[in-house]
C-alpha cells in the first residue's frame, strides 16, 4: 500500500485528467465566467453607483455559483458505476479520497475565480484601496471554507438517500459565520479599512471544518 | 501460499442482514476452508448479493458476526480481497488500461505490466484505447473481473461474473479461475449458470430466502430444491 | 475549382492592399477625432462581414434540419467559426477606438451590448460543436443555430432602451458621410467580404477532408474482418 | 394511443411525485437562494431606496442561478437506468415529455419563488410602487422563458459530454434578452412605472421560444 | 393472429452502424419471417446489442436500410414493438407496479389489471412496495421484460434477458416466450445461454464481427464456430 498522500496525488491527478480531457476545460471555464460576469452587468447596471458599492458581495454571489456547480458534480463520477464500492473495498485510507476531492474543487473554483476576478475589475471598474494579496488570501481562505464544507455534505447527501433529506441544509446555518466573513474582509479591505479580524475569523473556520471533516469523512464514506 | 488442509479461513454466525422491514439474510451461519471454489447458487432475491457485499464490507450486519482470514475487521485484510459487483465499478470515461492503473495504486501497484497482465487474462487487449463506458456488456464484464484480480488476492468475492460473457470465454475465465484456486486463493462465484462450474467447483452452496440451505458436491441435488421451491420472488 | 482558389487568393490580397491604401492614405483625416477614426475602416467591415456570415449560418442550419445535407452542416460550422472571428476583431477594434474617444474601454452601449450578445451566443454555439460526441452533432448545433438567430431581434428589442454613444448607421441613417470616406469603407468591405469567402473556403475543403478521412479509417475496419479499430 | 395531453399529464404527475418523494432539485435549489439572499443582506444593508434600485437584479440572478441547479437535474432520473430509451421506443410523442418536463420545472422554480420572495421582501424591506398582480406576471412570463429554453438546453447537452457546465454556456447568452427584460420590468413596476413594452417583450419571447422549442425538441430527443 | 407462414416481417439489407472511425455493424442482410423465435447468439463485441438498438429505432444506421412489418420508419410501428435493454429502463425510485403504469399510458394502457398480469407472468409479485431500485438484480430483469410485454407486442426484442435470472426461472420465461410466439409474435433474443433456448428457438443467428455469419437449426454447429474464433475483443 503506498503513502496516503501518494493515493492523494494519483486521485487528483486522475480528476484532473478526467476534467481536463471532457472539457477542454480552461477555454469552457473562461467562457462560464466571462458569461456569468455578463449576466450580472445585465442585472445590475454595473455604472449605477449603488452596485459598485455592493461588489463585494456581488463577486461572492458569483464564486459561490461558480462552486456550487463544482460541488453539485464532485461525487457523480463515482457513483456512476458504484465506483465508490471499489474505492471502499481497497486498502485506501477514506481521508486521501477526501483530501483528493477538496483540492480539486479547490483548484477548479480558484481558477474560475482568477478568471472573474479581472473582468469583473474591468466592468464594474473597481480600485481596491486595500492591499491586493489581502484579498487574494481572503478569497482563497474563503473558497478553501465553502470548499471542504461543500464536499462534505455533498458525500453526505450521498449516502443519505430518503432518509435525512434535511442534510444539505445544514450546510446553510454552518457555513454562514463563513459567508459573513468572507464578505465583511471583502469589503473591508476594498474601502482600505483593516481586516485582520475576520482574516483571523476565516483560517481558524477553515482549521476546525477541516479537522472536522477529516475526521468525520470515513464515517460518512463507510456508512451504507 | 496456504496449503489445501481445511482451515476456515471465513467464519460467519448467524448473519442478518435486514432493510428496513425486510430480512434479506436470515441467519446465515458457515465455515469456508481457504484454497476452495464455492459457486453460491439461489434464486433471484435469496440475498446472494447481500452476504457477498456484507462480507466486502460495504453492508453492516444488522446482527451477527463474520470473521475473514482471522479478522474481524474487514479494513484490516482488505488488501487480500478482490470483490466483482453487478455494477462495472469502473470509470466509464477512462480506458481500461487506465482504469487499472489508478485502482492499481490505491492497492501500492505502480506497474503497468501488472494491468497488462490481468487485462490479457481475462481475454481483452490492453492497448484499446476505448473508453470503458463504450465498451460492450461482455467487454465490460471481463474488465471488471480484471480489475478483482488485480491485487492478486487471497479471497475472491465475484457476483455473477459470467452473466454477460459469452460461453466460450466463459469457460476460459473457469478454467483462469480454477487456476488461480489451485494456487491457493479462496474464491466466491455467485451465479446461476451453474453447470459451467461443473467440473471446476469444489463445493456448491445454495441459497433460499436468506438462508444457507444446502452445501454439496452433488448438483443434481440442487436442481431438484430448484423446482420444489422458487415461486413467487419476494 | 482547383484553379479558382489560386486566383481569388491573389485578387484578394491585391484588393486587401488596395483597400488598405484607400484607408490610411486617400480617405481624409476625420477633424474631431483624427487619425483614429481611420480604424473605422476595419471596425465596420468586420461588422458587416461578421453579420453576413452568421446570417449564412442561419439559412444553413435551416436547410440542413430539413434536408440533412451534410454540405449544410459544413457551411454553418465554417461560417459560425468565421463569423466569430470578425465578430471579435470588431468587439477589439470597438475598444481600442473607445479609449482615446470617449475616455472608457467599454460601456453598456445598446450598439456595444448587442454585439457582445451575438458573440456569446455563436461562441456558445462553437462550444455545442466541439463537446457534443458522436454523430448528432449537426443536429443539435442546427437547432441551436436556429434558436441563437431568432434571438438576435429580442437582443435589439430588450436594449433599445439603452443610451447610446455609439454613432448612428451611416447607410441609410441621416448623418453625411464623405464620398471618399465611403468609397474608402466601401472598398474594404469588399475586400474584407473576399478574405472571408476565402477562409471559409479553404476551412471548408479542410473539414471536408478531414470528414472523408474518417469514412475512410470506417471503411477500412468494414473490409478488415477481425479489424481492432484502436 | 391516449392523447399527448394525457400523456402530459402522467409525465407530469410521476415527476412531481417522485420529486416530492425524494425533494432532491427542491432542497438545493432552497439552499442556493437562500445563500444568496444572506450573501446580500451582509454586504449590503440597503435603504428602502436604493434596495428598490437593485432588488429586481438581485431576485432575478437568484432565481436564475437556482433555476440552473433545478435544470441540471431534470433529466438525470430519465438518464439513469437509460429509461428515456424506454420513452423513445414508445409511441408517446416527444412533445408530450418536453411540456411535461417544462411544466414541472415551471412549478418547481414558481414553488421557490413563492418561498424566496417574501425573504426578500423581508430582507430589503421592498415595498412595490406599482401593482403587485404585474409583478406576478412578470415572474410567471420571465420564469417561462427560463425553464424552456433551459429545459431544452438541458435535453441537449445530455448528448455532451460534461453535461452540468454546458447547460449555463448554452442557457444564458440565449436568455439575456429574457432576463434583461425580468429585470427591467420589476425595477419598473417596484419604482411605480410602467412596464408595458418589457410586459410584451417577455410574452412575445415566450411565445416565440416555445414555438421553436417544440418544434425541434424531437429532433433533439432522437439525435443518438 | 398472424398466420405462420413465412412472410418476413424484418428485412434487413446490408445495414452498416458506424461509431466514429469503428464499425460495429458491418453490412447485415437478413429476412426474418414472423411468428419465430430467433436466438442471436455470438461472442462479446460482436454487435449484437447494436443490431437489436438500430432495429429498435434508437440508433440511426450509418448506411443501409431494414423494414419492420412493412415500415421503414420505426415510429409508426412502435406500438407493436416490445424492447428490452441490459438498462432497466426502469425508474429506480417507483414501485415496479407504478413503473408498469406509467409505460402503460404511454401505450394507451389504463388498466391496472393487465399490469399485475404481466407482473406475474414474469414470476413477480404486483404488490411488492419496494422500489425497484431495491430489487435484486434478476428481479430487475423480470420486471425489465414485463416492460417489454406489457403492450402486448408483435415483435419482441430482447437483449439478454436471461443473464441475471436463476435458472429455473429462466426456463419459465423461456415457455412464457415460446407461448407468446406460439400466439403469432415474432420474438428475438440476444443472449449467452443458447442451451436455454434449446427446444424453444426456431433459428439460432450467429453474429461474428459485425455480420451474421450462421443461421441454423443446429447448436452443435455454431459451438464449433464459436470456438475456432473469438479469441482478443475487439
Ligand atoms: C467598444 C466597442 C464597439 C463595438 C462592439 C462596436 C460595434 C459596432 C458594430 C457592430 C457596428 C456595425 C453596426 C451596424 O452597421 O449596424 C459598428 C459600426 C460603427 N462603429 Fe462601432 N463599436 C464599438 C465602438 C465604437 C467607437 C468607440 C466608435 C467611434 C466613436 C465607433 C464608431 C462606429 C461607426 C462610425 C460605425 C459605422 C456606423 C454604421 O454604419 O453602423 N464604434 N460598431
Ligand atoms: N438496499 C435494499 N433495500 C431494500 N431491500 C433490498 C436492498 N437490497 C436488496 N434488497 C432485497 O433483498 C433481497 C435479496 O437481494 P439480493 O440482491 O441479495 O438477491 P440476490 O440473491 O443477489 O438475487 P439475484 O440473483 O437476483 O441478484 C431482495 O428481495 C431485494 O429486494
Ligand atoms: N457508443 C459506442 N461508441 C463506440 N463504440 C461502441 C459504442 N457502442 C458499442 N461500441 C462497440 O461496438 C462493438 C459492438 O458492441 P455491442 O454492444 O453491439 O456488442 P454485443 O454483441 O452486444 O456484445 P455483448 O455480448 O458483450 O453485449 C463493441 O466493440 C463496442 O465496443
Ligand atoms: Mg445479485
Ligand atoms: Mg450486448
Amino acid at each position: 500500500m503506498s503513502a496516503p498522500s501518494g493515493i492523494t496525488r494519483v486521485t487528483l491527478l486522475k480528476d484532473l485528467r478526467l476534467e481536463w480531457r471532457s472539457k477542454d476545460a480552461v477555454n469552457s471555464m473562461l467562457f462560464f465566467s466571462l458569461l456569468v460576469v455578463v449576466v450580472f452587468s445585465f442585472s445590475f447596471d454595473p455604472s449605477a453607483e449603488e452596485s459598485r458599492q455592493i461588489a463585494g458581495g456581488l463577486i461572492w454571489v458569483a464564486f459561490l455559483f461558480a462552486a456550487v456547480v463544482a460541488l453539485n458534480q464532485t461525487w457523480a463520477r463515482e457513483i456512476r458505476n458504484q465506483v465508490l464500492d471499489a474505492y471502499r473495498v481497497s486498502p485506501a485510507p477514506a481521508n486521501s479520497l477526501f483530501t483528493a476531492k477538496v483540492v480539486g474543487n479547490f483548484i477548479f473554483v480558484s481558477v474560475l475565480e482568477a478568471l472573474m476576478t479581472p473582468l469583473f475589475v474591468v466592468f464594474y471598474r473597481l480600485r481596491s484601496l486595500g492591499p491586493v494579496w489581502q484579498l487574494a488570501l481572503v478569497a482563497a481562505l474563503g473558497t478553501w471554507a465553502l470548499v471542504v464544507n461543500g464536499t462534505f455534505f455533498a458525500a453526505m447527501s450521498l449516502r443519505t438517500r430518503s432518509r435525512e433529506i434535511m442534510l444539505p441544509l445544514l450546510l446553510f446555518p454552518i457555513s454562514i459565520p463563513a459567508l459573513l466573513a468572507m464578505v465583511q474582509a471583502t469589503t473591508a479591505i476594498l474601502n482600505g479599512e483593516g481586516a485582520r479580524f475576520w482574516m483571523a475569523l476565516l483560517a481558524s473556520y477553515d482549521l476546525v471544518f477541516t479537522t472536522v471533516c477529516l475526521l468525520l469523512f470515513e464515517t460518512v464514506l463507510n456508512a451504507e | 501460499m496456504i496449503e489445501n488442509t481445511p482451515v476456515p479461513v471465513i467464519t460467519v454466525t448467524n448473519l442478518i442482514k435486514q432493510f428496513g422491514r425486510f430480512a434479506a439474510l436470515r441467519g446465515v451461519s458457515a465455515e469456508f476452508s481457504g484454497g476452495k471454489l464455492y459457486a453460491i447458487l439461489g434464486d433471484n432475491g435469496a440475498g446472494k448479493t447481500t452476504l457477498l457485499r456484507t462480507l466486502a464490507g460495504l453492508n453492516q450486519p444488522s446482527s451477527g458476526e463474520f470473521s475473514i482470514l482471522g479478522s474481524r475487521k474487514f479494513h484490516d485484510i482488505c488488501e487480500q480481497v478482490g470483490y466483482m459487483a453487478h455494477p462495472s465499478l469502473l470509470y466509464d470515461e477512462m480506458s481500461g488500461m487506465e482504469n487499472l492503473e489508478y485502482f492499481g495504486r490505491l492497492y501500492g501497484i505502480t506497474s503497468s505490466a501488472r494491468c497488462a497482465e490481468v487485462i490479457w487474462a481475462v481475454g481483452l487487449d490492453p492497448e484499446l484505447v476505448r473508453p470503458v463506458g463504450q465498451y460492450s456488456q461482455g467487454m465490460r464484464q471481463r474488465m471488471s473481473l480484471a480489475r478483482a484480480l488485480l491485487n492478486d488476492p487471497k479471497i475472491l468475492l465475484l457476483d455473477e461474473p459470467f452473466s454477460n460473457v459469452d460461453l466460450h470465454s466463459a469457460g476460459e475465465m473457469v478454467r483462469l479461475l480454477a487456476g488461480i484456486r489451485d494456487r491457493g486463493t479462496t474464491i466466491f462465484i455467485v451465479t446461476h449458470q451453474a453447470a459451467l462450474l461443473e467440473g471446476a467447483a469444489d463445493e456448491f452452496v445454495w441459497m433460499e430466502a436468506g438462508k444457507i440451505v444446502e452445501r454439496t458436491l452433488d448438483l443434481k441435488r440442487l436442481e431438484n430444491i430448484g423446482e420444489s421451491t422458487g415461486e413467487s420472488k419476494r | 475549382m482547383k484553379k479558382a482558389f489560386p486566383i481569388l487568393g491573389v485578387l484578394t490580397a491585391i484588393l486587401l492592399v488596395y483597400a488598405l491604401y484607400q484607408a490610411l492614405v486617400v480617405a481624409p483625416t476625420e477633424q474631431t477625432m483624427g487619425a483614429v477614426q481611420r480604424i473605422f475602416y476595419y471596425h465596420v467591415p468586420s461588422a458587416w462581414t461578421a453579420f453576413l456570415l452568421f446570417f449564412i449560418n442561419f439559412g444553413s442550419s435551416v436547410y440542413y434540419l430539413i434536408k440533412r445535407c451534410a454540405t449544410a452542416d459544413i457551411v454553418a460550422l465554417v461560417c459560425a467559426e468565421v463569423g466569430v472571428v470578425f465578430c471579435t476583431v470588431v468587439l477589439i477594434t470597438g475598444p481600442i477606438w473607445a479609449r482615446p474617444v470617449w475616455g472608457i474601454w467599454w460601456t453598456w452601449d445598446m450598439r456595444l451590448t448587442s454585439t457582445l450578445v451575438l458573440w456569446l451566443i455563436y461562441v456558445s454555439y462553437l462550444f455545442l460543436r466541439r463537446f457534443s460526441s458522436g454523430g448528432q452533432t449537426p443536429l443539435l448545433a442546427a437547432a441551436l443555430a436556429v434558436l441563437g438567430a431568432l434571438c438576435v431581434p429580442f437582443v435589439y428589442f430588450s436594449i433599445w432602451f439603452f443610451r447610446t454613444q455609439h454613432p448612428q448607421p451611416v447607410m441609410g441613417g441621416g448623418g453625411s458621410i464623405d464620398p471618399r470616406m465611403m468609397h474608402a469603407l466601401l472598398i474594404n468591405w469588399l475586400a474584407f467580404s473576399c478574405f472571408a469567402f476565402l477562409v471559409c473556403w479553404s476551412r471548408y475543403r479542410l473539414e471536408k477532408l478531414s470528414r472523408e478521412v474518417d469514412e475512410a479509417h470506417a471503411m477500412q475496419s468494414l473490409l478488415d474482418p477481425g479489424g481492432r479499430a484502436l
